[in-house]
């Protein structure tokens, strides 16, 4: 492993000189910008293949491996390495980025064909590439900080990247915006939650700061306190409750980006953090379940949402919101979830990827349209995408032996196992869990029956759907292949578990309160139930063209159950009170208080000057009175003086 | 007699100037209550050099004469130039400048 | 050994007699004054002359001591006052001493065609830009009181003339007005107290001759009310130029109607004085009253940072908006001096440079973009959707304003977080608490970049706009180096932290709370 | 010893030449004006002025080193030489030799700042007639001599009688000088009437304050005075509060001449009414002089009771501080609120006596030194201050005639001094050099570090603190602060307000100057500028207003910066040189003064 860990550091450097390049070259690297960024990813790909390799031969217990670079920043006593850490779990990520991120370069080249800024795309995409896997690479909370900050940059310039010269410009750039400040929202827990561990190790890197020696002395407190501020940096980056509002919005950025930043990789950073920094939560037992209930809570909300959403991105961005919430559930539940969790991770990365592309090929085929109400009997006209959607559409129910089957149904049976003291919580997280398995099933199916079933078209006029070039369908292809069959390759036997095992440690197997078939066999009932409902409505019964009315629940969803008049409400408003009280009190109070002095200077003289008369007599009367004066202050202070 | 008599009456004459200065309008009348407080001065000095029995004081008294008819000649000489300009010997008349 | 120092100092005076050689011959407008055209050019070889100097300073200063003061000249200057011209610059000093040597060529080149033609103005800008240059790198090496004093004043002079006489927006002259005030009043509340500290430590055995060096008064026990009433002069001074709330009013306004250039060399640098002063005065010279105020200063330090950055959300005026900015990072500087922890320090020594760079790239490419309209207004509602018509500019702010939002990766996150991480361990009480809520800051500083650059760079380009020329080569080579310090400087910290950290630890040391109890204690029996 | 037998005196002649030197010149120019033909008696009077100016400077130094070894009391202590006073007689001797430079100019006008006869009544055929013939009053410079040897003894002698008399000597001739102005005559007259009476009854106090000390100690000698105190050597042994009103009433006296609140009225009035370069010269020599004296006074009466009777010493302390406090406080605030640039000199004079007072009323070690400090840093920025504003004038102009055109083609009729401050918007443009000199005096004035006036106030401030008044410092400095604030509005206008006219031109040849302009110049379009002048003419009639040129509602007055003969941007050029050099390197005259502490009784 040593031998080529100097490798490692391409993995990032590659496509951050793309990065550079593309971004100062400017407009001379137009012309093969896009296939630079492309290389410059693939080659990133490559190095990870290679150490995913030698990863393999080398024995489980040596392959966490600490590479440093140089010393990054040293004063006080703080000592932070800009170094690398690779181990299972960031070789697992560096793998997903790298290759999912490769393919969605390569289906960009044609998506992004006719938009003038095509090489501005692929500078942020590789900027993208180059942060995610700094935060993933990093060895300690300050460096994955960089990588953190950096994919929410990237995510910002590429959410907004249509932000001028369109309609819709201004609102891409405000979702931009608010994508951004969100995150910052969260990252105000990492910052501090690195305040507290420096305070107690002083120290940020993983080696030390998560070591026994650091968290085995760590307070109640300070474990919960800092669990807590790491887990509002997930809900930040991950979109969690109650930090999820921004997702939605996001999608307004190119249908590429939203399958690798906002589905399958930046967003699960929360769930990468949650896992990493284990030891932390393991100590802090609150802190874990307020996790699983961030996680069972945003798990039913973007449920929910995605299914009243006729945007077909915004249903998807949904539907990532709530797998990420069953990601976040298990990562709350100790060393038992988090295998499943990264492994949910991973095989949501490459469905979710898949479903977005195709979602991004509907759109190319259809000029652009993202309602699905306005889609349907596609599958005739674009049977690659509709087949490898299909798969997808399996993999993300949980239809065995598509692969969503094996990561999902390992977390369900994770929540159903107890924990000591509190019974309650296996039942609700194990029912929870469930449920959410069911209507996933029903909006996902709603999903692919509004879009490819049907028996009319809902089309627009002057619609020709075909689809794209190669370029765009082999990535499909490929992420079609993963959804089906990553799960089964990597889940019989608890493959993927073990491997995980250096970092995650040792789950003690622990038999859920229910038996496993039968948890099973309900999972897929519910989840049959719940696809052959959206089957009936939206296959068998016509869609409508414009959205009924629907009930209560069904306008609550549509409108993201009121996030946004939430946020406005309970926070925006008042704190644009504040500002302006703020604002006006800055003007009417300080600026003002210090005018007052100068007035207050100009008043007296204006006062005084009147004594000035001009009248020689009463200048006379001031001097003689002022000898008075002076002797009686002079009598008052110090008192007829002298030897008498 | 006592001393004190006569520092008293130098004291009253030299309030007495005062309260011309202060109350008279007429620069010349003015002027002479300035002349009464020298003077009030004067007698201070020969009753000091009475009482000291040295004859500083009463040389200090020639001293303070000659200066008080140097004041004469130099205030005499404005008053009578405003009085030839303004028709009007009144302090109270001479207040372009004030604030 | 070559007097480095000095050097720095007289240069910019040499370069600023020649330039303003005629700078008082009569004014004229229009073409008939255009005069040699060579002020600009010979200030910005004198400037550059200066950066080579700056090099061999950094040459000659050994890092390995950081933490002493190097570099040092001592002459007697008045010695019936007791004062000396006592030169030297630890490892802070000596960055913000290249910070002032660095920013003034950049300066001259931005404001390249700002002034007009008229010869003798030109003649002037210049000539007082370099004569603060020489005030400014003088200050921050002065090693005596009382000379620190007469530079801390005498430089606001070409700034105030630099304010009122060349400024672009139609308040300038209040805005002069009230920068002058402000800081002479300060300054004055200052000169109280140096004059009480000489004669307090003449009292308590120090040399009459040696009673302003400060290294003479280190250590020196003035007494306990004294002490605090001393910090309490020094540190007023210094909140007004820092600036903090509540001191803060005169800021807003200099950026506003100050040009661009002015405001970063004012802001950037002559207002680090500031902080330099509290870290390299208050701290040694009164360290009990330090302790006794720091909760206090914490507390107004971390308004500071809200409070700014609240304000700079609701400005409409671009170039007001970034002078708000400052407040708000000066108060994060304030706050990691006042928590007397080592790495706090050196993330606030660390943070003066870069909010130097930050702010100074972000005044500048403002400028840049006020310059390009066609009325020279700095609303912000007057520009629209840039970003697709002057793509590097649109770039190069997007860059400076995330340096000003403390993006990982740039240079200013590096000090940001060793601040607020080092501060939350501070001794004071409260320091805790005081940081944390100072960390909504971040999110705070989000939203006052971003929502000014979707507000001027994206939509679609507002009418009147849409062929306004891109950053042309000389504004290219202005923002380079100041962007790409941020990115070296947050990649390779240790480059700067070098210089900063050896003087945080020392300063932690002479400050001596390292047990906050004992601090405690002690400061119980001072009462 | 043989009563009939004469013996002469012992004087030390060359100790007091510095006075002789002055105070015989000014007699002998007394005869000139007698004896040489009016052509040639104004150059002849100036050289002898500055003559003996620079000689009694001349002899000052020569001195230096002698009294600095020894100091030495001359005819029978009647002038007592110490550092201290030798020193002040020499900043004295200075500071009118500049202001004698700044009075001597005729500027481009080709007229100086007098009136041909002040005995003429304004408006009058005698006054034209002595207008056109070109009379010249040469008598002012033997009057400015007989003022500046006044002040020089006035600071150097231990005999209260003595200062007496030096204060009559140095405040008889001012008086007349006051009246004495070409232009607004009604002003000038105004200012030398309240000067006189004023003053008069100020010396009244004076000699009364002397009168009482001399019942109480049986001599009006201060040395004597205090070494009968502390021998306990007293007739009216017990009856201190003769003592400590005497002395109130002798400080009375001496802070009016300082123009110390609230003995201060008169200076305002006087310092705007007086022609200009006279009130340069008495602004600076006049308060250095009495600031002198009031030390010698304070310290020699101070010695003698510390010892006794701390008690009258910290009676003494009170008024001083009470004094300074009063002085700084009205001088300052007041003097935010003015509109006239010599009114607002004028106040700021009177704040500099405030922080001199502040300085003076920690009765530390180095009073004397930083005081002689004081007065030589303020007397210059003041001495060039005024002689800026005699060059900043208004000029008549007819509309129509091509004033764009340059200085050849207008027909302006140079007026008088613009004092109003808004006149002065755009002066920077105008006079760059002029500007930036004036500009540099304010600074000092301001106590802005690297001018002479910061470490001249820097002093003061220390001198407070050293004597334990550190919170007298404090509010000294809360004063400079709203000192700054006035000086700075003036700056402003100068520097940044661009003017309302065109870019002025300046006066070339003296020909175009009808040298017809006295009195008051009415104008309805200047408002304010000759407002009071204005208002003279309503109050008084027409007899009042003999005004040769009208300014008509159809011409205006804008304002127009003369160029001087030489001697006036002589003077301007030195003090804004020593300005400078005194702020940056003290070192070489904080030495000499230092040297002023010594024998400090």
């Amino acid at each position: 492993m040593n031998e080529v860990i100097g490798l490692a550091p391409w993995l990032v450097g590659f496509p951050l000189i793309g990065a550079a390049i593309l971004l100062l070259g400017g407009r001379a690297t137009d012309r093969w910008g896009h296939w630079l960024g492309v290389a410059a990813s693939a080659a990133s790909g490559a190095v990870a293949f290679i150490l995913m390799f030698r990863m393999i031969g080398t024995p489980a217990e040596d392959r966490s491996v600490d590479h440093h670079l140089w010393t990054w920043l040293s004063a006080g006593n703080l000592d932070v390495d800009l170094g690398i850490r690779l181990d299972p779990l960031s070789m697992t990520f560096v793998m997903l980025v790298t290759f999912v991120g490769t393919l969605i370069h390569i289906y960009s080249v044609a998506y992004m064909d006719h938009d003038p800024d095509r090489r501005r795309f692929f500078a942020y995409l590789n900027l993208f590439v180059a942060a995610m896997l700094t935060l993933v690479l990093a060895n300690s909370y300050l460096l994955l900080f960089v990588g953190w900050e950096g994919v929410g940059l990237a995510s910002y310039l590429l959410i907004g990247f249509w932000d001028t010269g369109r309609p819709s410009a201004r609102e891409n750039a405000v979702a931009a915006k608010k994508a951004f400040v969100m995150n910052r929202i969260g990252d105000m827990g990492l910052i501090a939650a690195m305040a507290l561990l420096f305070a107690h190790a002083g120290a940020l890197d993983f080696g030390t700061a998560l070591s026994e020696d650091s968290v085995g002395t760590m307070s109640q407190a300070t474990a919960t306190a800092i669990g807590l501020c790491l887990l509002l940096a997930a809900c930040g980056k991950s979109a969690q409750f109650p930090l999820q509002a921004w997702l939605g919005d996001a999608m307004a950025g190119p249908t590429p980006v939203s399958a690798l930043i906002h589905a399958a990789t930046m967003v699960t950073a929360g769930v990468y953090l949650m896992v990493r920094s284990g030891a932390i939560l393991e100590a802090a037992p609150t802190a874990q379940l307020v996790v699983v209930l961030v996680g069972a809570v945003t798990l039913l909300f973007g449920a929910i949402v995605g299914c009243a959403k006729d945007d077909i991105k915004k249903a998807l961005a949904a539907s990532t919101m709530s797998q990420i919430g069953y990601m976040m559930l298990a990562a709350g539940l100790g060393p038992a979830g988090y295998a499943f969790a990264i492994f949910h991770l991973l095989t949501h990365g490459f469905f979710k990827a898949g479903l977005f592309l195709g979602a991004g090929s509907v759109m190319h085929a259809m000029g652009d349209q993202t309602d699905m109400r306005r889609f349907g009997g596609l599958s005739r006209f674009l049977p690659i995408t509709w087949i490898t959607m299909g798969l997808g559409w399996l993999a993300i129910l949980g239809i065995p032996p598509f692969s969503g089957f094996w990561s999902k149904d390992g977390i369900i049976e994770a929540a159903f196992i107890p924990v000591e003291g509190q019974p309650w919580r296996a039942w609700v997280f194990g029912t929870v869990a469930v449920l959410g398995a069911a209507i996933t099933a029903f909006y996902m199916t709603r999903l692919f029956f509004m879009t490819f079933g049907g028996r009319r078209p809902r089309w627009t006029e002057n619609q020709h759907p075909h689809e794209g070039s190669p370029l765009m369908w082999w990535p499909l292809v490929f992420l079609g292949v993963g959804s089906a069959a990553l799960g089964l390759v990597l889940g019989i036997g608890g493959t993927f578990t073990t491997w995980l095992e250096p970092v995650t440690g040792h789950a003690e197997h622990h038999e859920p309160v229910l038996p496993v078939p039968v948890i099973i066999t309900a999972t897929l009932v519910v989840v049959v139930l719940g696809a052959l409902l959206a089957f009936r409505m939206y296959a068998v019964n016509l869609v409508p063209e414009e959205a009924p009315r629907g009930s209560v629940l069904t306008r609550a969803a549509r409108k993201d159950l009121y996030q946004d008049a939430a946020n406005e409400t309970l926070v925006m408003k008042p704190g644009y009170g504040l500002a302006r009280v703020v604002q006006v009190g800055d003007r009417d109070v300080v600026d003002r208080g210090w005018s007052v002095l100068p007035q207050a200077v100009s008043w007296f003289g204006g006062v005084f000057r009147k004594a000035q008369t001009g009248y020689v007599r009463s200048y006379a009367a001031g001097m003689a009175g002022g000898v008075l004066v002076i002797a009686v202050v002079v009598w008052l202070v110090v008192g007829l003086g002298g030897a008498q | 007699m006592d001393i004190t008599n006569y520092v008293v009456l130098a004291a009253v004459l030299f309030a007495i100037g005062a309260t011309t200065v202060l109350l008279r309008r007429n620069a010349i009348v003015v002027f002479m209550g300035v002349e009464l407080m020298l003077n009030a001065t004067n007698l201070a000095f020969v009753t000091f050099a009475r009482m000291h029995g040295d004859l500083t004081g009463q040389v200090l008294a020639f001293f303070v004469m000659v200066v008080a008819a140097a004041e004469v000649v130099v205030g005499l000489a404005i008053i009578v130039t405003i009085f030839r300009t303004r028709r009007s010997a009144s302090v109270d008349d001479v207040n372009l400048l004030k604030g | 050994m070559f007097p480095w120092l000095t050097a720095l100092i007289a240069w910019p005076l040499v370069g600023a007699a020649v330039v303003a050689l005629g700078a008082l011959g009569r004014s004229r407008t229009g073409s008939a004054n255009a005069g040699t055209g060579l002020a600009r050019p010979v200030a910005l070889v004198f400037s550059l002359v200066e950066v080579a100097l700056l090099v061999g300073a950094f040459l000659a200063f050994d890092t390995s001591a950081a933490a002493e003061h190097q570099l040092a000249e001592t002459h007697a200057w008045i010695p019936q006052i007791g004062t000396s011209y006592a030169v030297a610059v630890d490892g802070v000093g000596l960055l913000l001493v290249a910070l002032a040597v660095v920013l003034v060529p950049l300066v001259l080149l931005a404001a390249w065609n700002e002034q007009g033609r008229d010869e003798v103005r030109l003649r002037r800008f210049v000539g007082l830009v370099l004569l603060l240059q020489a005030f400014m790198v003088a200050v921050f090496a002065a090693r005596d009181v009382f000379l620190f004093y007469v530079l801390f004043e005498a430089m606001l002079i070409p700034a105030y003339f630099l304010i009122g006489g060349f400024g672009q927006g139609a308040g300038r002259r209040q805005a002069a007005v009230k920068f002058l005030m402000f800081s002479l009043g300060g300054g004055l509340i200052m000169l109280a107290a140096v004059i009480a500290l000489y004669f307090l430590a003449v009292g308590a055995g120090v040399d009459p001759s040696k009673a302003f060096l400060v290294d003479e008064l280190v250590g020196v026990n003035l007494g306990t009310i004294a002490e605090r009433l001393m910090f309490v002069g020094f540190f007023i001074a210094f909140a007004i130029k820092a600036p903090m709330v509540p001191v803060h009013s005169w800021l807003p306004d200099v950026a506003g109607n100050a040009t661009p250039g002015t405001s970063t060399l004012l802001i950037c640098v002559l207002d680090k004085v500031g902080t330099f002063g509290m870290l390299t005065l208050c701290l040694p010279l009164f360290p009990e009253a330090s302790r006794w105020a720091a909760p206090f200063v914490i507390a107004l330090a971390v308004i500071s940072v809200l409070y700014g950055a609240i304000m700079a959300i609701m400005q409409t005026d671009l170039l007001r908006l970034v002078g708000w900015t400052s407040v708000s990072h000066f108060g994060f500087i304030i706050l990691g001096i006042f928590t007397f922890t080592p790495l706090g320090t050196a993330g606030s020594s660390f943070m003066m440079l870069n909010h130097g760079l930050a702010t100074g790239a972000l005044f500048l490419v403002a400028g840049f973009l006020v310059a390009r309209h066609p009325e020279r207004s700095q609303r912000i509602t007057d520009y629209r959707g840039l970003r697709s018509v002057t793509p590097v500019l649109a770039g190069t702010f997007l860059v400076a304003g995330l340096a000003t939002l403390s993006l990982p990766g740039l240079a200013t996150f590096v000090s940001e977080i060793m601040v607020l991480i080092g501060a939350f361990s501070g001794a004071p009480a409260g320091s805790a608490a005081w940081t944390v809520a100072a960390i909504p800051g971040v999110v705070l500083a989000a939203i006052y970049v971003l929502l000014t650059y979707q507000k001027i760079f994206t939509g679609a380009p507002a009418e009147g706009l849409e062929a306004l020329p891109d950053l042309r080569a000389r504004e290219r080579i202005v923002a380079a180096p100041l962007v790409v310090g941020l990115l070296v400087l947050g990649l390779v910290p240790g480059l700067a932290l070098t210089y900063v950290d050896a003087p945080a630890q020392q300063s932690a040391t002479t400050i001596a709370v390292d047990d906050p109890a004992d601090a405690a204690a002690q400061m119980g029996s001072d009462k | 010893m043989n009563g009939n037998e004469f013996v002469a005196p012992e004087i030390d002649w060359l100790a007091l030449a510095p006075l002789i030197v002055v105070l015989g010149a000014g007699v002998v120019g007394v005869l000139l004006e007698a004896f040489v033909p009016a052509r040639a008696r104004r150059v002849t009077q100036i050289v002898l002025t500055l003559a003996a100016l620079a000689g009694g400077l001349a002899f000052v130094v020569y001195l230096w080193p002698q009294i600095v070894a020894q100091p030495v009391q001359v005819v029978g202590g009647s002038v007592t030489l110490t550092p201290f006073a030798l020193g002040a007689q020499g900043i004295i001797a200075l500071l009118a030799f500049l202001g004698v430079l700044v009075v001597a100019d005729r500027t481009a006008t080709g007229q100086d700042a007098f009136a041909p006869t002040a005995s003429a009544v304004p408006g009058t055929s005698y006054e034209d007639l002595a207008r056109k013939s070109g009379l010249e009053q040469t008598e002012i410079y033997p009057l400015l001599l007989f003022a500046a040897g006044g002040m020089m003894l006035f600071a150097s002698t231990d005999d209260l009688i003595v200062m007496f008399i030096a204060l009559e000597v140095l405040s008889l001739p001012l008086y007349v000088l006051c009246a004495t102005a070409r232009r607004r005559r009604l002003l000038s007259q105004e200012a030398a009437a309240k000067y006189f009476l004023l003053g008069a009854f100020a010396s009244a106090l004076f000699i009364f304050g002397v009168a009482l000390i001399y019942g109480f100690a049986g001599t009006v000698r201060l040395l004597e005075i205090a070494q009968r105190v502390q021998q306990g050597a007293l007739p009216l042994e017990g009856m201190s509060a003769l003592l400590v009103a005497g002395v109130l009433l002798v400080t009375v006296g001496l802070l009016f001449k300082i123009g110390a609140v609230p003995f201060h009225a008169w200076t305002p009035d006087v310092y705007t009414g007086a022609p200009t370069p006279i009130t340069g010269f008495m602004a600076a020599c006049t308060k250095a002089a009495a600031v002198a004296a009031l030390v010698e006074v304070l310290y020699r009466i101070s010695i003698g009771v510390q010892a006794v009777d701390p008690e009258i010493m910290r009676q003494l302390q009170v008024v001083i501080v009470v004094v300074a406090v009063l002085t700084m406080a009205v001088g300052t605030v007041i003097g935010s609120v003015q509109t006239d640039v010599k009114r607002l000199l004028a106040y700021s004079s009177i704040a500099h006596a405030g922080f001199l007072l502040v300085g003076i009323a920690g009765f530390g070690p180095q009073v004397q030194s930083s005081t002689l400090f004081y007065l030589l840093a303020y007397g210059i920025a003041t001495i060039g201050a005024f002689a800026v504003v005699t060059l900043v004038r208004e000029r008549r102009v007819t509309p129509g005639a091509p004033e764009d055109n340059g200085p050849v083609a207008d027909d302006g009729v140079v007026l008088g001094e613009a004092t109003e401050i808004a006149q002065w918007a755009g002066l920077g443009r105008k006079a760059p050099w002029l500007t930036a000199a004036f500009a540099l005096f304010l600074l000092s004035m301001a106590g802005i570090p690297l001018t002479a006036g910061f470490i001249a106030k820097f002093g003061a401030f220390a001198g407070a603190t050293s004597g334990g008044l550190w919170w007298l410092a404090v509010l000294g400095v809360l004063a400079s602060v709203v000192a700054v604030a006035f000086y700075l509005r003036l700056l402003v206008v100068m520097v940044f307000q661009p003017g309302t006219v065109e870019p002025a031109s300046q006066v070339e040849p003296a020909s175009r100057v009808e040298p017809v302009e006295t009195g008051v110049s009415t104008s309805s379009t200047s408002e304010g500028a000759t407002g009071e002048g204005a208002e003279g003419s309503t109050s008084e009639g027409s007899v009042a207003t003999a005004t040769k040129v009208q300014v008509t509602a159809a011409q205006r007055v804008v304002v127009t910066v003369v160029r001087s003969r030489g001697p006036a941007a002589v003077a301007i050029a030195v003090c804004a040189i020593a300005t400078v050099i005194l702020g940056v390197f003290p070192s070489l005259v904080l030495n000499l003064v230092a040297e002023a502490s010594k024998f400090v009784p």
